[in-house]
């Protein structure tokens, strides 16, 4: 049942919370004291209560259900992590506390930090950036700096893969950069003969992303990589699919020179319907000056923050010194599986992957073939040829089954793109059953049943919704239905 | 290993599926000169109890700030967070879904967005509010960069009362760009800002209470810039004080951002945190960031869904107004629902305690002989020192008391700010916590 | 859709826990190392979470919907008091600590034994029963002690009024009295001259409900309380209601010798699905030395427990100390709502009970009219008569549209009883809604749309439940289908 | 009040559809001389941080167990509980839904219910389990009245290594029943049981376990017993001991029961906790307590629901099996995820490592010369002290290092058990933690 909006279902004089109704004068105000009516309606608790319960369960959840979202890496989050960033000690401390009182905060930065220079064998690591297009920016801002440094400013071309996130396109283009585009070869990897042709003086880095998001591992990335640095050029990894390989292959050994890690990806940290994230960039030795403010410093038994810009650094990209709560959750993850245990996480990842792959590969078709895939495997949509379905469809098809659909037209290099990632956390049960469900939609999609895709979801809490509406007439808050008719 | 759900014979069982021998053959796309060829230096594998034990010892080793007097602001603030705000966090639905791309199974997270939006429109006073950013500095950059392409114009100057951190955040998004002017910190809340505005200005950007706490007279800054056809950027670090002082939004604000914080969620060391952005209707395409649209379902059942994407990364790719795409979801949660408690008027009620607790401080400080900066605050204020700051704070830190935070760790190397010391008080803010300051301080400066 | 057992999901082989496999021998164990397998299955985290996150979504609980259960009081559960309760001072500590580190947990026992004792004026309060029932148990053995003390031993009989839940008779048999039933006078209150009449000296006590089970006010509780008391009896009032009166009446006022209080259901612990509970019984002046330990004494400024019972104790009725999680929750909620708030929370819940009664009372029939009612409104099944649909087919409609029912067949003083009890947590807003359904609901009732109800619930996860199948064929524990068709 | 959904507004409101002029008048059948005639000495309603900071005051003056070396047991253990348990149980539908009456809509509990009986049947070796009952000790007492029930017969026989409370349970749930013996304490493992069984014995209670941490063995008492005609009842207050000791079901027992805190639950200062009782399929229907049982829905779909309620008192009334209501739901939950989370292969491995730690205690005791009168244990032990436990176990408690519970406390007035001491050790137990407290025993003995 729909849950009313909560102006719908709170006033003004309603309010969840008891606070003394103290006087003020207005001596040091200025003036300014508010005029114009607040207008929030509240919430008594029991109501709130209900509320947030209510819309919560019109939401689907890794907790409820497998999430297959290819890219996005939905594996489990434990509870343990979010136990142990409420700690006080943690949740409640202050970013501009002295730092004689949060060593334990410091300590814990540099552990994580630790963590993540040995998983990728790198120079250093800026744990700042705020998610992981935040640390392609901090990553891409680090080269820029480098280049100035060598005299290399003029290098204004980056390149850029047809299947990259558009996370890359996009950050390229904020720091000034042209974009170059780069094709994929029939494989569905990066074209070594293209990267080659490609570089030049020009060129300052390339964004690439291994595990690539078609799911495969770049084999001949240790030739790009000595390519782009033979033409003076750094080479950027996306971090995204880093869950395939973590504690397996370190990417400095691959010669990357700065790669984001998502913490709410491959570290387990929640997605929260959209965020907070993380993205900590590892960085090259070549890179490691040009690291952004706050880093942690340790002399002796004591540890300490440098907080402003030296020379060569990047500089600040956030307030304060980025996600604490993050962190935690994440080292939290890593010291619960240790090393062994993310190598096993990995490789059960890519088990759990070529699983799905050999058993639907005879139904889906499989654009790239003749590699194992890495923790994800993409399917096109030639197998709906003539059907009359598509990705969409079918997709939609899937939450009436109760699954989370998973990637859609995405990446672009195939048509009609289904990508799918079980993430480690599915078990062999859960695998068979979203098999089953798979094949039958198949078969029933090949038969013809087009009734049951082009309507669903019909077992959802809504049908499909009109998005080319919400685009057209922006209604981007709650009006009261008075003003609304205005 | 607890999180993983395959025992080996599971893993004997997809193998022969697969048709591999082992998971390293699925490996083989690895050169091998790379694969496995590494010891890190890194412990294997422990219980609970132990992960808890190694983590419970680090929390230990810092001082929480409610284990004692605390006075520290400067743009994270100590507020009550109710218990439900953080129960229903929690919540499997909520915590541990993703963006919701697919609007049919994600109405919860939209219509909270949705709501959310209009609470921050309506709390900045402004038409249309996004759906979070990272936090308030970003946001602040944010906003600089789309009033440069709304005006297609280069200049841009930052208020001295601007938080010193923002600043050297928009510096390092602006690297190498033109235009950027940075003011002078004002600590007693003086500034030039109007005379620099000219044609070429894109904007200003101001902050109101400052970083030093004296309120800003956006009126007057909105007409300066209106004049010179520029945006006025205002920025807000604590958005309780909105429970008080007039909306941005109502004098004259084109953008307001802000960091909301203070709202639902715990200072954590700085982040994370929710950024708000709100502005005219007119910028909206200009927006950075998910815009959360109502709609109707294939029945005409109202719905929510992500909309107005064209502007965003994943469809417009180089040509997005931001890169950003994974924001403060779960943050914007936490406020969404510590405000709907609050409501109207529990919001003016924690605002005026919030003023009233300040003020306790301000006469207290000022009835020791110290001297307070501020004319107008509304919880937070700058007082001078007889002294260099850094080693009070150090040395009351010692006896467990937070006394704020010495601008000189914010503006290093300006003899003139060296005595400064910015101190906020809040509903938490006990009698006792003044009284143990002011003691404190006195026992410093004698 | 359906969850599995966890039986058939786990095996032996998952575990959800690391633990290191140590090596012991068998010198300390007397050869009575386990030989029969444990046949427990184990669950990883992520199967864990998923399992009893589905399982609970099958569940309907106060954050999702009005839960009117007469004589329940199932109000909301505020998360300050579970927050406060998992403070490690509170539930890190043992029950056999030294007294000396304990200190604070029995200051919060003195604290809420104050509260009850200052919001029902009595004597002492026995802090130790574990719920409602065993709060009986431990008032009636008072009253027995008491009896004994005064060589008032040969008293074998317990007046249960036939409106009374169905723990008073049960718990009254238990101590091995003969149960006499008292019945309503016409306006559903206990008849004081059958209350006169049943008294001899043969009679040990009375056990009331106030307000009653038909949510009245048992207006001449004056009266009987005197002549139980002349009688050389006890009066034992069953708290279960007291949420109705709570800072408005003080039950001591009334003449009460011994009133349980269900924690859970007057001051906000959650039911859990079923506990655990808390059930303090206060005590008057003439039952207080018969009190039960273990209670907190106080020497100065140091707290102490007297664990041993002395002359007159009726003994010890739990190990250890009682439900402390529950005591803490409570206090939270006492110091929450303050004297005011309790006071204005039963104001208010008797509010809610009447405007329901005003705004339904024309379609549904009051077997009992004539006064206000308290917290709970009783209606019986004469609206239904002819329709062909039962009380409980109309609770089951109830399911359909949303809402728990009420509490049915109870009391048992009037036929088909429906005992709707709103409490004071619920809006204006859900109660309007709630109204709406139920008059709908009557309508149709009423018309003769028998299909609705007898189908109902259509709704639910499940369909009605054959209950006979149930307890003809027990199947009490889960067997694998091999086992099980033998 | 932030619980109270009304405005002042809302009740006018109401009154008016009423008809009432005020509330007040809504109690007119409540005796005018006793309503709102006093003033109670409490306070009145306050903000949820002040709430929050008397509860911590308070629980700031307890030692926590987790805050320094921990070796209490006699029925209450330390585990650690993951922290998937508390988070699940806190969960909306698990915390806040009643007892299932209406099985179509409670199956989450229900069907928990019925995976619980199953786990504590298998752990206790007996074919059928209830519910759950309050706690060990009142789940004894139920145990004895429903073996009276079975057997008809009066006479109960409670072994001296039954836990104290456990054993004044029961005495006060039979007051003034004849038949009752109770032995004296046997803190050597000692026991003169099986000579006092007779034609007119109902049961025997033994503990295993017991008090003193002796193993008993329970196939020779069963043979005692079942010659006589009369029952074994075994009780175990350390369940997470079943993971390593033979089941009492494949020992004989008739009726078993056990407190379940050990697994799932905190130790809370005693409560809530959660009892377990099983029994032979034959005496289903003399059991207390709430029953699970699957059946079917109207279209076939497997379902589950509370049965065989003709035991119970709100069909039975007076002729009920036991008064007991409300049980322990939510503690059941959590004993059944964490049990599920154990599994066959973590409660095996808890249960070593338990007995491996208590070995090292042991170990390290009779390594500094302290008398451990124990030949088996699973992970408690008794010592004897060359002098009262007491005063030690006090002075220690002062050095932060909670050393055992002094028998004394339990049986007070003989001086036999003066110098008694009860350890217990877990998976929590460190070899610094054993150290310390060698060290410590080592100095208030010299």
């Amino acid at each position: 049942p729909a849950e009313p909006l909560l102006f719908e279902i709170g006033d003004h004089d309603h309010s969840g919370v008891d606070l003394p109704d103290v006087e003020i004068s207005d001596d040091r105000l200025g003036g300014l004291r508010r005029k114009a009516p607040l207008d929030l309606p509240g919430l008594t608790e029991p109501e709130a209560m209900r509320h947030y319960v209510r819309l919560s369960r019109r939401n689907y959840s890794i907790d409820s259900g497998m999430y297959p979202l290819g890219s996005c890496t939905m594996k489990h989050n434990p509870r343990l992590n979010e136990k142990m960033a409420r700690l006080p000690g943690f949740a409640d401390i202050h970013p501009l506390q002295p730092v004689s009182t949060v060593q334990g905060a410091l300590m814990a930065m540099e552990q994580l930090s630790h963590w993540l220079m040995e998983l990728t064998n790198t120079a250093a690591v800026a744990l700042s950036p705020k998610a992981g297009a935040h640390g392609e920016l901090c990553g891409m801002m680090a080269i820029k700096a480098a280049h100035e440094a060598r005299g290399q400013g003029h290098r204004r071309i980056v390149l850029v893969p047809e299947s990259a996130h558009g996370t890359n396109p996009a950050t390229a283009a904020f720091l000034g950069y042209a974009v170059r585009s780069i094709d994929a070869n029939e494989n569905g990897t990066v074209d070594v003969a293209a990267v080659k042709a490609a570089l030049s003086d020009d060129v300052a880095a390339i964004m690439l992303t291994n595990p690539n998001t078609c799911g495969l591992f770049e084999s001949q990335i240790i030739e790009i990589a000595a390519a782009v640095h033979e033409a003076g050029a750094y080479f950027y990894c996306d971090g995204a699919n880093f869950n395939a390989i973590m504690g397996v292959v370190r990417p400095g050994d691959l010669g990357i020179d700065a790669m984001h890690i998502n913490l709410h990806k491959t570290f387990s940290t929640p997605h929260g319907g959209g965020g907070p994230g993380s993205g900590p960039v590892v960085l090259s030795e070549a890179l490691a000056p040009h690291a952004p403010v706050p880093f942690v410093t340790r002399d002796g038994d004591s540890l300490g923050l440098a907080e402003h810009a030296g020379e060569g650094s990047l500089g600040r990209l956030t307030a304060f010194h980025g996600q604490m709560g993050m962190y935690i959750r994440a080292l939290t993850y890593m010291l619960s599986h240790g090393a062994d245990g993310l190598a096993q996480a990995a490789r059960d990842a890519v088990l759990n992957a070529n699983y799905l792959k050999a058993r639907l590969d005879d139904l889906f078709t499989v654009p790239f073939d003749g590699q194992p895939v890495m923790h994800e495997v993409l399917f096109d949509d030639s197998f709906l040829k003539g059907s009359g379905i598509s990705t969409l469809d079918f997709a939609k098809a899937m939450i009436d089954e109760g699954y989370h659909p998973m990637t859609m037209y995405f990446p672009l290099v195939v048509q009609g793109a289904m990508l799918i990632e079980p993430t480690e956390s599915e078990s062999l049960q859960t695998l068979d059953a979203f098999v089953e469900t798979m094949r039958e939609l198949a078969e029933d999609a090949k038969a013809g049943n087009v009734g049951r895709f082009a309507q669903a979801p019909m077992r959802a809490p809504l049908r499909r919704l009109d998005e080319t509406r919400a685009a057209r007439q922006p209604r981007l808050k709650y009006q009261p239905l008075a003003a609304a008719a205005e | 290993m607890r999180y993983l759900p395959h025992s080996a014979a599971d893993r004997e069982h997809m193998l022969g599926v697969i048709g591999a021998g082992s998971i390293d053959e699925l490996f083989a796309p690895v050169p091998r000169s790379v694969l496995g060829t590494f010891s890190p230096d890194l412990p294997d594998h422990q219980p609970e109890f132990g992960v808890e034990a190694h983590m419970r010892a680090l929390a230990g080793r810092n001082h929480a700030a409610g284990d004692g007097p605390f006075f520290i602001g400067a743009g994270a603030y100590r507020h009550h967070v109710p218990a439900t705000v953080d129960h229903l966090i929690q919540r499997s639905e909520w915590l541990t879904a993703y963006t919701p791309y697919q609007p049919e199974i994600s109405q919860g997270t939209l219509q909270m967005l949705f709501e959310f939006q209009t609470q921050v429109a309506r709390l900045t006073g402004m038409e249309v509010a996004n759906a979070s950013m990272y936090d308030g500095s970003t946001a602040t950059a944010e906003a600089v960069l789309m009033a440069r392409r709304i005006t297609r114009k280069n200049k841009v100057i930052l208020s001295g009362g601007l938080h010193p951190h923002y600043r050297d955040t928009v510096v390092t998004y602006l690297s190498g760009e033109e235009g950027l002017q940075c003011l002078s910190p004002s600590p007693e809340g003086q500034g030039d800002i109007v005379d620099r505005i000219d044609d070429q200005t894109a904007a200003i950007v101001i902050q109101t209470p400052d970083f030093y706490g004296h309120l800003r007279n956006v009126s007057a800054l909105a007409d300066a810039a209106h004049e010179k056809g520029a945006l006025l950027i205002v920025v807000v670090t604590e958005i309780v004080s909105l429970g008080l002082l007039e909306a941005p939004g109502a004098l004259g604000a084109d953008i307001v951002v802000a960091e909301g914080q203070s709202i639902g969620n715990p200072l954590t060391f700085g982040g994370p945190y929710v950024g708000l952005l709100a502005c005219r209707e007119k910028f909206v395409r200009q927006m950075p960031g998910r815009l959360c649209g109502e709609t109707v379902d294939a029945e005409g059942q109202r719905g929510f869904v992500l909309t107005l994407s064209t502007r965003e990364q994943h469809i417009r790719r180089e040509k997005a107004t931001s890169n950003i795409c994974t924001n403060s979801g779960l943050c914007a949660l936490a406020f969404s629902i510590h405000l709907s408690l609050l409501g109207e008027k529990g919001l003016t009620r924690l605002a005026r305690l919030n003023h009233s607790r300040a003020t306790a401080l301000a006469d207290a400080l000022a009835g020791a002989g110290i001297e307070v900066l501020n004319r107008t605050f509304f919880n937070e204020m700058t007082v001078r020192l007889p002294q260099p700051a850094v080693p009070v704070v150090e040395a009351l830190a010692a006896k467990g008391i937070l006394a704020g935070v010495p601008v000189s760790r914010l503006e290093p190397g300006k003899p003139e700010v060296e005595n400064l010391l910015v101190l906020a008080a809040t509903e938490l803010t006990t009698d006792a916590d003044i009284a143990a300051l002011v003691d404190g301080l006195k026992g410093e400066l004698a």
